[in-house]
């Protein structure tokens, strides 16, 4: 099952998909720091977490099937 | 590409907020004409977002694409929502996004708030608005004429 | 009685005020929709009077007929609107009032404003209501249920 | 010619007419007073005074063709 990543706005673009799937992480921190070595231009992007839908502060616990969403700085309206 | 996630709206509250494409005129009329039988409204307040022909990077917007994280973006406009009727004595409030693309001059945002007297809907109206644009995962893509695209940013 | 003042209305400003009954929600549709060519426009906001089925002197209101001295209320009128334009940075401002008979969960009073960002627009249609209600001679006579009346008073 | 006098909202239903005209008098003053005398109720009723389509505060000079508003408050909206 691994951990499903969503990139949403311009980090669509960044990682060239809307999802991707990864293995499973120990925290958030750690697959973020894959997430970077991955897709080296999310270092230089500003952008708030969201695991199972709800917004997170700080690392983590992951588990199989989680799903982590990376999102730019919101501009509806 | 962000598409298939953009179109699994879960109807999870009662109102659904997105609608695919431009909110036209006829939508927001037809929105006000509800409200004729509720004989204890006295006040509507109405906020609409209409998409501005900027000049970004020395080309020019023609358009807007919207993508959001639906789910999220539901529940944070619900609990947008549930604020505003706690803290405003509203009777009546509508919330309507678009996704998709929206043409300058088009509608993309849609806040209706209603009330007996008339400051609770003006000013809770305009804390939604604001809220709208700060804490609901939605993005804007602005298409230019000459092809070419950038990254709507809130001030 | 008053219907012949009512009804001389000069035209000495661009925009009439002044519609006989009520503003439907066609006819903002109508104006939302002459502003999608203004491709400046980012914001608008919109303020809406109701008439509502209040409870008077043990009796219902069914209806308000409005009366106005049209001449000093569109003079009125037309030095709010210029001390809106200075005061904030607006593309486009409608204000429509409803002379005669309005029913209960029609429309009376229509404001209309348009700006780049949505600041601008928000605070002058706040203001333009409150200066309305208080600077322009317009009055409402509450038409009751019962055929007695009652003479609105603005809080 | 003498002062031609407008009653808005309320006040028509006092003076049984939405206008009346009225012989030349001293000043806005003394045109009330003489007011007052013929609809006493007036009397018990708060109004705004328009002078040639003027808001005007205090007494002020009248003359032949005059024209003068009595406005009970607003209630516009």
């Amino acid at each position: 099952m691994g951990i499903e990543v969503l990139f949403f706005g311009e980090l669509a673009e960044i990682s060239g998909n809307s999802s991707a799937g990864l293995d499973l992480a120990r925290d958030t921190d750690e697959l973020l720091e894959i997430l970077m070595v991955k897709y080296p231009d999310l270092r230089n992007k500003s952008f708030s977490v969201a695991l199972n839908n709800k917004m997170i502060k700080g690392p983590k616990p992951l588990n199989e099937g989680d799903v982590l969403a990376l999102m730019p700085p919101f501009s509806g309206g | 590409m962000e598409k298939t996630k953009t179109n699994s709206v879960k109807n999870k509250k009662k109102h659904t907020v997105f609608v695919q494409g431009p909110i036209s005129p006829q939508f927001i009329a037809d929105s006000i004409s509800k409200h004729s039988v509720k004989h204890q409204i006295g006040a509507h307040s109405i906020f609409l977002g209409q998409v501005r022909r900027d000049s970004v990077q020395n080309s020019t917007v023609r358009a807007i694409e919207y993508t959001a994280f639906t789910e999220l973006a539901e529940e944070k406009i619900g609990e947008i929502r549930e604020k505003a009727f706690a803290q405003y004595n509203l009777e009546c409030m509508h919330i309507y996004h678009s996704l998709g693309e929206v043409k300058c001059g088009e509608i993309c945002l849609f806040v209706f708030t209603s009330s007996v007297h008339r400051e609770a809907a003006t000013k809770a109206c305009h804390e939604i608005v604001e809220s709208i644009k700060k804490e609901v995962p939605i993005w804007g893509k602005e298409l230019h004429d000459n092809n070419s695209h950038s990254w709507k940013v809130n001030l």
